[in-house]
């Protein structure tokens, strides 16, 4: 056994044991912090699977965004929790619940050892457009060009889901500022952090952006991590969140979407065709995309995770 | 001609987008002007397809599939885009009298249903045209993002708690789904639809993705026993989204298993998977249909209609496989389970109107107290009764020749058990109109409360206009679209025969609902207590949970050793 | 070199998973955010060493998301705590 | 000139693994919370660091070692407000027991 | 045993204990993180169908990893939605239970 399979094994264990510190710990916020450091064990994974990207997305949205959404949940949760003790299974069934999912994991682990090694793969027709793209990272180019029209409705999913936040605000509050109320600012290191990390996350943010189309990295993962320096300074209470109703809001959020959509339209006058690149002109059209793909992201992860307007419009 | 189909998606979508923006009072305006767009595109689509020899094909970007995602277009996308396209437009009729903001400035009702009814068309459509796997994926996900959010548009705890629990199990279905879906990429290097089906073979892999699937849109569909999220769904949102929900949005996972079991994998499931299938199917109806009797609230019985109606169209899958070749036939079990679709969309949209007008006038929907209805809301009741019956099936209509196919399929494949259970199921859902019916035709017990506006007349309108488009279902000319049967073309017989193929289940149906209906205090049977227990059980979670782990194997089981 | 860097990488993990039964054992959620923090700055520390010896591109950019979200989970929790004047402190950390 | 870089990596990333030992065990050992909270910034602070500067000659080009740094200078901060803020909340509760 | 089938079976073991977590939790937070559990061994086993693909001079394929992403996006966006929703449940009836008839037992409860 190599030290590189040592490594594997043990990260393996370590993944698994922290997963299942997660789904049997006692108390909800306990779980939380399984899950956080869960994410951040799984970017360690995903580098070890060559799958940088991933490892990118999943650092910010696994343990980052996803962390911070679920922590505050359950710190607010923490009293419906008492309430919900004596719902807790008996043995009989969750031994039943146990062996209905062992026999699902066991006969995926069999179909894995049974796979094929080297399986399936569109490496290489993937890889054959990528210079007349002007691109050097497959990933981007998937996500960009050959499946763009899944990346577009993903966008289109995320503003569904600020609309569905937002939907379960109260009539009286619609249009106020998004976001449980909050208290005055805090002064001190929260304030200070949330003064200094923003510049250096937004130029790390946009490096990621651009680096994007030739290494590891691209607009949402940059997108996250401009929407965790928004979500940092809202929890500083530097800024308050904007009122659901601003308009710079709305066109922030669904910038991505429809920029991508009209530009897919444009294609059917200029390349023949929905969402083809003009011959020649594919890469400054990708970066295009990308940075309004950006700018949505940013603007919509936030508005996810601070939750409806929880004020009446001044 | 073929850039319609991305025009159906980007239609939507964009008024969709440009609705959020611009918001204000005037939402709706976006969404009433993008509704006869969007008709016109499904039926030019549905006229250029008559004209085709094949399927429309549009590959987005130019990049063709493996590597890109292809939109199709087939009998059945443009069948089910039609009717939804005449769905949601007498949806959103209805809603003008309930979603038009009543102040000058936004409100949150009507911003949220109409962005989320345009949303919801582009997922359906994207549903009903997508050519991949993972394509599919997203479009499932846009329904749910889009149908959660409108149950529990009240805010009410009940609807909360009911759309928590949608989401949850949605969720937990398309996660399966997404499993799926990853093997199958990994034995074929595709998510094509049409390059899956070439490349396919029964192997452990594509059968545990197979089954996995199968039980992940099955669980977001509400087939029996996975049905823990629907009634209380369905039932507490709001008039304009339970139509929706009901005649639309479980239509949607129901469509990506046909494309599964039938496009993508005709020759991987094998006979005792179909049979499996349509056992879930046979048992919906039967148990669904009798709990319907069991309930005190008409928006209740209506949801759990829905959730017999749902085993109506899987009761196909055994019907459609043709032992000899060992796959499943796009023949006239496919024809009939699709026709039964499209039957229960418009019908059930209509009853779900209906049910709502009768709680309007009535400020409340308990059927023991539904007398006098007849006076108070004459065109609702009407339009309740006619959803009935077009879900009974008079010839005519669209549940008539869907049955018709159904039962000939049965006839001709031999399996006589799958009718039996179509006749029980005609015999029980009688038996539920006649209930409602009963308590309708009694006087009026109290003055029906002060305060309720008149139904505004285009409400009315609109659910009547749907609950007739189902009722003249079965005498359009399909031939263009449907591989129908050639003794099937042209009307339905019209005859005697025909009528009595109505009658008789209404008469049987009668005792039935005498016997097991929920009437008063009268100490009910105890098998119907029996079922209310097993109904609630289905509804715990952990029950509900566990099953879909044990359709799940059941399903890879006889996929294994049913071949 | 790769062996060794790998072999540090290996160590400071196992170290930091030691930390982990910090979580295990509480006895308050202080504690617990300040092990996941703690654990955040070895996976990062192990995940630069990995990088340096099998040479994966772009595992700096990584490394550099993880450490700017490193505060993250701490500063979310003592915010949410905060929230409610009510349930403050106290409630944190029984 | 390469065996010095590589002598400097070993040393140095051997010092800083072993502070993330010392770090730990502080967090095992020290009986309350402040004093574990002083553990776990030394960790921060001397085990990353040490790990990065071992890493240095090992980098990919001028901005790799600028991206190391900013890795190092950026949980530096993190490690240094979290610890703050904790110890506020801490503070806020009472005295130690 | 390589890199991917160790994530490969690690994912399988995942989607498990996601699985028992999603089924057995009453807490829908709870149910929830089992399902970014199960989420996660979902888009493992994407991971190893990758690495498997690796060809062409790329390390892995790069169509099951856009989809990951694609994928984690999606389930971002769901957990935020069933956490808000949760909240405002919770908010509105000052219990989080899932059980189907929970209201109409407290205010029979209430009415007697």
């Amino acid at each position: 056994m190599t030290i590189i399979e040592a490594l594997d094994i043990g990260l393996a264990f370590l993944v698994l044991g922290v997963a299942g510190w997660t789904i049997a710990a006692h108390e909800a916020f306990t779980a939380v912090i399984g899950y956080v450091v869960y994410g951040l064990l799984l970017a360690l994974v995903w580098v070890r699977l060559f799958a940088l990207d991933v490892a990118l997305t999943e650092a910010a949205i696994g343990s980052g965004v996803t962390g911070v959404l679920l922590i505050s949940a359950a710190v607010r949760l923490r009293a419906s929790e008492a309430e919900m003790m004596h719902e807790r299974l008996g043995i009989a069934p969750r031994l039943v619940a146990a062996a209905l999912c062992l026999v699902a994991a066991a006969a995926l682990a069999a179909v894995v050892l049974d796979m094929p090694d080297p399986g399936a793969t569109l490496a290489p027709q993937a890889r054959q457009p990528l210079a007349e793209l002007g691109l050097g990272n497959a990933i981007t180019a998937v996500l960009i060009a050959y499946r763009a029209f899944d990346t577009m409705l993903e966008k289109v999913v995320l503003v569904l889901a600020v609309i569905g936040v937002w939907s379960l605000s109260t009539d009286a509050n619609w249009g106020g500022l998004a976001g449980p109320t909050r208290l005055e600012r805090t002064e001190g290191p929260l304030a200070f952090l949330a003064q200094l990390l923003p510049p250096l996350g937004i130029i790390v943010a946009l490096h990621i952006v651009w680096v994007g189309a030739n290494e590891p990295g691209g607009a949402f993962q940059g997108g996250a991590l401009l929407s965790a320096m928004a979500l940092i300074v809202l929890m500083a209470r530097l800024r308050e969140a904007p009122a659901i109703g601003r308009r710079w809001l709305r066109v922030a959020l669904i910038s991505g979407p429809v920029v991508f959509l009209a530009i897919g339209l444009l294609g059917f006058a200029l390349a023949g065709g929905f969402l083809a690149y003009p011959l020649g002109f594919a890469k400054p059209v990708i970066v295009f995309i990308e940075v309004f793909m950006t700018l949505s992201v940013a603007a919509t992860l936030p508005m996810l995770v601070i939750g409806p307007p929880d004020r009446r419009p001044s | 001609m073929t850039s319609l189909l991305v025009w159906s998606l980007a239609v939507p979508i964009g008024g969709a987008l440009l609705a959020f923006v611009v918001g204000g009072r005037r939402v709706h305006w976006f969404a009433l002007a993008t509704l006869p767009i969007g008709l016109a595109i499904a039926i030019a689509i549905a006229a250029a397809l008559s004209r085709s020899s094949g399927p429309l094909l549009y590959l987005i970007g130019g990049w063709s599939p493996p590597l890109g995602v292809a939109l199709r277009a087939d009998w059945l996308s443009a069948i089910m885009m039609v009717i939804t396209a005449v769905v949601i437009c007498g949806i959103a009729a209805f809603a003008c009298g309930d979603f038009i903001s009543p102040r000058p400035a936004e409100a949150r009702r009507p911003f949220a249903f109409w962005i989320l009814l345009l949303a919801l068309w582009s997922a359906l459509n994207l549903v009903f045209l997508s050519g991949d796997l993972f394509t599919l994926y997203v479009a499932l996900e846009l329904l749910v993002f889009s149908a959660v959010p409108l149950v529990c548009l009240d805010g009410r705890a009940e609807t909360l708690r009911a759309a928590l629990r949608y989401l949850l199990f949605a969720l937990l279905g398309s996660v399966l789904y997404l499993v799926g879906t990853g093997l199958l990429y990994g034995a074929c290097g595709t998510l094509d639809i049409d390059l899956l089906a070439a490349c396919l073979r029964p192997e452990p892999v594509t059968l545990v993705a197979a089954s996995l699937m199968t039980a992940g849109l099955l669980a977001k569909t509400a087939l029996f026993p996975l049905y823990l999220w629907l009634p209380a769904a369905h039932a507490g949102a709001p008039p304009a989204a339970s139509a929706v929900l009901s005649a639309l949005v479980v239509k949607g996972s129901f469509f990506v298993a046909v494309r599964l079991w039938f496009f993508v994998m005709p020759a991987l499931p094998g006979e005792a998977a179909t049979q499996v299938m349509s056992a879930l199917a046979a048992a919906a109806i039967v148990f669904a249909s009798l709990l319907a009797l069991r309930q005190d609230r008409l928006k209740l019985l209506v949801a759990y209609s829905t959730l017999a109606q749902i085993g109506y169209i899987f009761l196909m899958f055994a019907l459609a496989f043709d032992e000899g070749s060992g796959r499943m036939v796009q023949g006239s079990a496919l024809v009939g389970g699709m026709m039964q679709a499209i039957s229960h969309a418009t019908a059930k949209a209509g009853m779900f109107m209906a049910a709502g007008m009768i709680y309007a006038s009535l400020g409340h929907d308990r059927i023991s107290e539904l007398g006098g209805i007849a006076r108070a809301a004459p065109l609702a009741a009407l339009t309740f009764l006619l959803a009935g019956l077009a879900l009974i099936g008079p010839p005519s209509s669209g549940v008539y020749l869907a049955k018709t196919l159904l039962l000939r399929a049965a006839d001709n494949t031999g399996q006589w058990w799958w009718a039996g259970v179509l006749q029980v199921g005609g015999v029980l859902t009688s038996a539920y109109l006649i209930l409602v019916v009963a308590h309708a035709l009694a006087p009026m017990r109290r003055a029906p409360t002060p305060g309720h506006a008149a139904i505004p007349r285009l409400q009315q309108a609109a659910a009547l206009a749907l609950v007739l488009c189902s009722l003249v279902l079965g005498l359009v000319p399909w031939q263009p679209w449907l591989p129908l049967p050639v003794a099937m073309s042209g009307h339905g017989p019209l005859g005697l025969a025909a009528l009595w193929s109505m009658l008789w289940p209404i008469l049987i149906g009668v005792p039935v609902a005498y016997l097991l209906g929920r009437r008063g205090n009268r100490r009910p049977w105890r098998v119907a207590l029996w079922l209310e227990d097993a109904d609630r059980l289905l509804r715990q979670w952990p029950t509900a949970g566990a099953s879909l782990v044990a359709v799940a194997v059941a399903l890879a089981a006889a996929m294994f050793f049913g071949r | 070199m790769t062996e060794f860097l790998l072999g540090a990488a290996g160590f400071i993990l196992l170290t930091v998973t030691v930390g982990l039964v910090r979580i295990l054992a509480g006895p308050g959620n202080i504690d617990r955010t300040a092990a996941a923090q703690l654990l955040g700055t070895g996976g990062i520390a192990a995940l630069l060493l990995v990088a340096g010896a099998t040479g994966a591109r772009g595992a700096e950019d990584v490394a550099l998301g993880l450490a700017l979200l490193a505060a993250f989970a701490s500063v979310a929790f003592v915010n949410s705590v905060e929230q409610r004047p009510s349930d403050n402190a106290e409630r944190a950390d029984p | 000139m390469k065996s010095v870089a590589d002598i400097f990596t070993i040393v140095a990333v051997c010092a800083g693994s072993f502070f993330f030992l010392a770090g730990t065990v502080g967090l095992l050992r020290f009986p309350d919370s402040l004093t574990r909270l002083h553990a776990l910034t030394k960790a921060d602070n001397l085990g990353l660091g040490l790990v990065v500067l071992g890493l240095l000659p090992q980098a990919n080009g001028f901005l790799g070692g600028l991206k190391l740094v900013a890795v190092w200078l950026l949980v530096q901060l993190a490690g240094a407000t979290v610890a703050q803020v904790i110890a506020e909340a801490l503070r806020r509760r009472g005295p130690p027991p | 045993m390589n890199a991917a089938t160790l994530a490969g079976l690690s994912g399988a073991a995942l989607i498990g204990l996601g699985l028992y977590g999603v089924l057995t939790h009453p807490h829908p937070l709870r149910k929830l993180l089992s399902f970014n559990v199960l989420g996660s061994g979902v888009f493992l086993m994407f991971g190893i169908i990758a690495r498997k693909g690796a060809a062409a001079g790329l390390a892995a394929d790069p169509v099951p990893q856009a989809l990951v992403i694609t994928g984690i996006v999606i389930a971002f966006s769901a957990t935020a939605l069933a956490v808000a929703l949760l909240l405002r449940l919770f908010a509105v009836d000052r219990s989080a239970t899932l059980r189907p008839d929970a209201t109409i037992e407290r205010n029979d409860r209430s009415d007697a």
